[in-house]
């Protein structure tokens, strides 16, 4: 929908706080807290398309990029109140599962090699690879989904299909947020919950965008998987407090060689066949 | 009158300390005109020519940490600082506009913002040159009164203030102005697109070095994580051009002063002060919505609105 | 001789060719009309010339000198400029401040800058307009103010991207006008338009394009009269 | 336009006026900390630490008759704004001493305005070393300085764990980077050789490849320096990889809060942390001081809380000492300062470059069976330390 989003981080972090209290309070798994948060998220999604984020693409400013400080300030408000709720305490959802994980030589004594499973993860990245395969399925096969898609790829012309783009808009911005709240919800099992959370995995998730190409799905798998492989290559040759450095060195390079993303090379290949 | 305005605000910016001032707010007073500072230069970049750096502490950084390093290995006084960091920042502002500038629009904040980033982690990285976290700290401050950083951050605004001026007024500030409006015509209009962004970026950085500089001086410590912060610097930077007025001479001061001021007033009311990023976060929102161009930008529409408020 | 020279030039974008093998010349002091249906190439052909796109083979030449390769605001200073179909006015800019920025091409001085901005108003006829704010402007006069722009960068050939399409009839004599005395200036010009009538009238020769390709070339009598054009464009366009 | 004016002016004279009227029958203290932020916890644990305190004294009679009536302002952790507050303490509110802050670049931006303007300074819980190396008059610290965070715990690893080798990880920060070189420098002294040392960005998600080389270098002693949830996450995927060390140790910080049990669970068992206090040490007034927090917020606090909430007794100490209310009355006092407090004892020392630091013992504590124990040294200790630690293959 080419609308950059820099409270992307702090969606995912009131869906965790969901997660939370969902968990502390009436002792909901974390997972299952998923087809709660889910829809929370996407009503404040729309609620912010809708209510603050359309209005401002429509306002003539002289600063095109107005939107995306917009999502700065609307960050600034859910943290601050995620601060004033709940204060600045470190959350967690000390689930049983949590350090739980399989091993190899468990199952195999004699096993060459050590291997290990971590359960939270293994579950967060089953769920999450069902999430991503529905989201494939409905952006590609569904009229709503190819409606989205025409709308990103060119508003006018979508327009003059009849669609309504900017309740395409909404939509997929509350779509966005449902994801993200997901997201927060398959994290917080490994992870941990305070309000200033959100900055620096909004860095991270635009970074796995622009590496796998900007509205595609396959390439943000991909561009996760690029940027895990290549994090754990700079831990291992340059120290693990280099590690932001090559992440953000191949986000740049990323968005200079490969404007369209990894997924754009695919395709020029194909093409090129 | 008009023209005889920033005569008459430098003035009495300058006789302020003569009339004995607590050294709160002389502090707070040298803090909205450092930021005035900041806020000239980023608006130079991106009010006037258009390229939103979401990453201006890398040049704050940068400024600062010039002159904490002469101090701390050269043993020179931090003030060298200020002239040399022009050097530097010109150079590190010469190669993060040989890569990000090649960006457009909302890329070219992404780049900027990792480039800020990239920065931070490099300068806590080379314990060596920058040592590390553990930041650098003057032994002693040149001063202990207030007065002298004063005047010497005032006369960098007004330095400031005057350059803007006179670059909006040449070609320069046509071609900045150009370039925002639309590249293509632009670079078909025989401006060479990528030269004269590349000056707009290279003069707002040195601006905001020096401002770095200073901040070395004044503060009298420094570590990664606070010049080179995306929130505390970066962002307010962005803040105080956007509140302000975004490509107007007055505006950047006038945000410094709500950004600066206003946010030390709101900071101190016992219990809402713990909510006053709540209430910068509003601000933001609804000036972006309403005043899409910052206070001064939008002069008219303010009146507008604050007639309509009066009617009713 | 030939102020301008096309030499087989084609343009691939991915796997199609907007432009294949295109050569052609430009007089100097002519003014060379440049058709075809749409998606011809016509607007590709400009962006080639003036630089937004260095083209996939073949070279062109301004005064014997190769431009193929050049930015486009180093061929805007070697005296080409252009307009565009799609018109780009500095939006937020008044329209003298808009002429003022093109005019700083050739001087340093914001005067004189400014003098040359006004002459170049005054020639287009949008001096009333001067303190308008561009995007303000019906699309009559920013179709002008086009022109007006890239005359102030004082060039030797402007290339001119349908500067009448949308126009009234009383807009469009003032603009045929303007062309014609711009000529008299001594600027040579290259122009793509849809008005057969237009071109027919004002071109000294004309090329045709059609999908990326050169139909014909000739006098706008030859043009008028080779049954190939009428057949792929003229015929059409009547009918139409 | 008017109007807008108006309203700032209201509201600017309202955060002057608030806290100057009743100033005749209370002793006013205003102490500047992070409240907003990444470090926001830490402040919220020392202000209802301070406010406990304050409570306490209040209803013995307060500070020679008056009222201690406690203020907070939140720096954000940033020392533009810690210092703005500090000068307005001075300035405008003519307050003869400060307290607080938590973060050390914000307490060096704090020490340098406290010693220009000649008030004195009490650091609760900034560790960095050079806040007392500055050859400052009026800078007091009663928290230990980083370098001797750790030394209970070397003398545990030295006298008990009596390892070969040590792997040392740190965070990305000046606390990370001193305690580190700390104990690098320490492990050299006891012949302990550090095979790895290694630093991470803090909020890490994925610690795995450098756990993976720890794996590699096989260390006796794994040693960590982190602040809060990263110290869970560390110990979560150690588990999980089954690194295995005789020893799992936290140099203080992230590894003595409540949370990182809570979050790590079986994990945390048998880690054992540098501290400088734990409510279950022999100490008086620790117990107390801990039940009454637990009470009011449902978790036991840390050190940080421990040092905040004595600091207001070594204030109230001060004050009734002192010749009189001014700076220079209140820094003499504070120099004779010979207390002992819920935290330590306290007594402010020029020695080892160090000026006006208070030098105390500092503990190991270990997680057992769930909780945090106070188990070395022998004379603090509520219980006996576990050692030698099953490997994790063992535990399951």
């Amino acid at each position: 929908m080419k609308i950059i989003n820099l409270a992307h981080g702090e969606l995912m972090m009131v869906a965790m706080y969901i997660a939370y209290v969902l968990f502390s309070s009436f002792h909901i798994d974390p997972y299952l807290s998923i087809l709660i948060a889910a829809p929370a998220l996407f009503g404040l999604g729309v609620l912010l398309q809708k209510y603050l984020i359309n209005p401002v693409l429509k306002v003539e400013a002289i600063i095109p990029e107005n939107q995306v400080i917009l999502t700065v300030g609307i960050g600034m408000v859910l943290a601050n109140i995620a601060t004033i709720i709940f204060s600045s305490d470190y959350k967690t959802t000390p689930v049983e599962y949590a350090t739980k994980a399989w091993y190899l030589s468990d199952y195999w004594r004699e096993s060459p090699i050590e291997l290990s499973l971590s359960m939270p993860w293994s579950v967060s990245f089953c769920v999450a690879l069902v999430i991503t395969a529905s989201l494939w399925f409905f952006l590609t096969k569904t009229d709503m989904g190819k409606s989205i898609r025409a709308t990103a790829q060119d508003k006018d012309a979508a327009l003059l299909m009849g669609v309504n783009v900017e309740r395409m808009r909404v939509f997929t911005f509350g779509l966005g947020s449902a994801l993200v709240g997901s997201a927060g919800c398959l994290f917080i099992p490994i992870y941990y919950l305070y309000p200033d959370l959100g900055g620096q995995f909004t860095l991270i998730a635009f970074v796995i965008t622009i590496l796998g190409g900007l509205g595609s799905t396959v390439g943000a798998i991909v561009g996760g998987l690029i940027l895990g492989v290549f994090e754990s290559l700079t831990a291992t040759y340059a120290g693990m407090g280099w590690a932001p450095v090559g992440r953000f060195m191949i986000f740049v390079a990323a968005l200079i060689f490969v404007p369209g993303g990894i997924m754009s090379l695919f395709k020029k290949w194909k093409l090129g066949k | 009158m008009r023209k005889a305005l920033p005569l008459i605000i430098a003035g009495l910016l300058a006789v302020l300390p003569l009339l004995g001032l607590s050294s709160y707010w002389m502090h707070i007073l040298i803090l909205v005109i450092m930021w005035s500072v900041i806020g000239m230069a980023w608006n130079l970049l991106g009010g006037y020519c258009g390229q939103v750096s979401f990453g201006h502490a890398a040049f704050f950084g940068v400024g600062a940490y010039t002159a904490g390093i002469l101090y701390n290995k050269a043993h020179l006084s931090a003030w060298w600082g200020m002239p040399l960091s022009i050097v530097f920042v010109t150079i590190v502002a010469l190669i993060i506009g040989y890569i990000c500038l090649r960006l457009r629009g909302p890329f070219f904040a992404l780049g900027t913002l990792a480039i800020g980033v990239i920065l931070r982690v490099t300068a806590e990285n080379l314990t060596g040159i920058t040592e590390g976290d553990l930041g650098i700290m003057l032994q002693e401050r040149t001063w202990i009164d207030k007065t002298w950083y004063f005047y010497i951050v005032l006369a960098l605004a007004v330095v400031t203030f005057i350059a803007v001026k006179m670059i909006i007024e040449s070609k320069l500030g046509y071609y900045f102005v150009a370039i925002r409006e639309d590249q293509d015509a632009a670079e078909s209009l025989g401006i060479n697109t990528t030269l004269y962004k590349t000056v707009a970026l290279s003069l707002s950085a040195v601006f905001t070095g020096l401002a770095g500089a200073f901040y070395m001086n004044y503060m009298g410590y420094i570590d990664p994580k606070i010049v080179f912060a995306l929130h505390d610097i970066s962002i307010v930077t962005i803040m105080v051009v956007m509140v302000g007025g975004v490509a107007t001479y007055w505006g950047p001061f006038v945000g410094a002063i709500i950004m600066v001021f206003l946010a030390e007033i709101i900071r101190t009311i016992p219990k809402l002060g713990a909510a006053h990023h709540t209430f910068f976060g509003i601000l933001l929102i609804v000036i972006i919505i309403f005043l899409p161009n910052g206070i001064t930008g939008d002069v008219q529409k303010l009146k507008k609105f604050l007639r309509i408020g009066k009617a009713a | 001789m030939a102020m301008l020279e096309v030499k087989g030039v084609s343009r691939f974008f991915g796997g199609l060719a907007a432009l294949t093998d295109i050569s052609f010349g430009v007089e100097k002091g002519d003014i060379l009309g440049l058709i075809g249906p749409n998606g011809a190439g016509k607007t590709t052909m400009f962006n080639v010339v003036n630089g937004f796109y260095p083209p996939s083979k073949g070279e062109v030449y301004f005064k014997q000198k190769k431009i193929s390769g050049l930015k486009p605001h180093q061929i805007c200073k070697m005296g080409i400029a252009r307009t565009f179909q799609v018109v780009k006015p500095l939006q937020r800019m008044s329209v003298l401040d808009n002429v003022i920025a093109s005019a700083f091409l050739r001087v340093k001085t914001r005067t004189r800058a400014e003098e040359i901005a006004l002459d170049t108003i005054k020639f287009t006829g949008l001096l009333d307009d001067r303190d308008v704010i561009s995007k303000g402007l019906p699309l009559g006069k920013r179709k002008k103010l086009e022109i007006a722009r890239a005359l102030a960068t004082q060039p030797e050939m402007l290339l001119l991207d349908e500067s009448f399409a949308g126009l009234n009839p009383a807009e469009l004599d003032e603009s045929i006008g303007i062309i014609r005395r711009i000529k008299e200036r001594g600027i040579t010009i290259m122009i793509i338009e849809h008005h057969m009538k237009v071109i027919m009238a004002i071109s000294d020769r004309i090329v045709v394009l059609s999908y990326g390709q050169k139909l014909a070339e000739g006098t706008p009598k030859e043009i008028g009269n080779n049954p190939l054009v009428v057949e792929a464009y003229l015929g059409e366009a009547e009918s139409a | 336009m008017k109007r807008l004016t108006l309203i700032i002016l209201i509201a600017f004279a309202l955060s002057l006026s608030a806290s100057t009227l009743f100033a005749a029958e209370t002793f006013d203290l205003v102490i500047p900390l992070p409240l907003t932020g990444k470090q926001a916890k830490f402040g919220e644990m020392m202000k209802r630490s301070y406010e406990i305190a304050a409570e306490e004294i209040n209803a013995k009679g307060g500070i020679k008759k008056k009222k201690l009536n406690l203020s907070f302002e939140d720096s954000g952790a940033k020392p533009e704004t810690a210092r703005a507050i500090v000068e307005k303490l001075i300035d405008t509110k003519k307050q003869p001493l400060i307290v607080g802050e938590y973060t050390s670049s914000c307490a060096k931006a704090v020490a340098a305005v406290a010693e220009e303007r000649k008030t004195p300074y009490l650091v609760v819980a900034s560790a960095d070393d050079d806040i007392t190396r500055q050859d400052y008059k009026y800078v007091f610290r009663q928290n230990a300085v980083n370098a001797h965070y750790a030394d209970g715990l070397v003398s545990f690893i030295k006298n008990v764990a009596k390892p070969k080798t040590m792997a040392i990880l740190y965070e990305s920060s000046a606390f990370g980077n001193s305690g580190a070189d700390a104990m690098e420098k320490d492990a050299q002294k006891i012949g302990v050789k550090v095979v790895l040392k290694e630093k991470y960005e803090a909020g890490s998600v994925d610690f795995k490849p450098l756990l993976s080389k720890v794996k590699a270098a096989r260390p006796d002693v794994i040693y960590m320096v982190s602040y809060v949830m990263d110290a869970s996450l560390l110990m979560k995927q150690i588990k999980e990889l089954r690194v295995d060390a005789k020893l799992f140790a936290g140099g203080a910080a992230g590894f003595a809060i409540p949370e990182f049990i809570d979050n790590a669970k079986d994990a945390a068992e048998n880690v054992v942390t540098a501290s400088l206090w734990c409510f279950k040490m022999k100490l008086p007034g620790a117990k107390e001081y801990a039940e009454k927090y637990k009470k009011l917020y449902g978790d036991y606090p840390s050190y940080h809380g421990a040092s905040a909430y004595s600091a207001l007794y070594v204030v109230k100490d001060a004050l009734d000492r002192a010749k009189s209310w001014t700076p220079d009355g209140i820094r003499d006092a504070l120099k004779a300062t010979n207390i002992s407090t819920a935290f330590a004892a306290i007594k402010f020392e020029n020695k080892e470059g160090y000026q006006n630091q208070n030098f105390m013992d500092t503990i190991v504590m270990q997680v057992v069976k769930g909780e945090h124990e106070c188990v070395y040294p022998d004379n603090v200790a509520n219980q006996k330390y576990v050692f030698p630690i099953p490997t994790w293959r063992e535990r399951r």
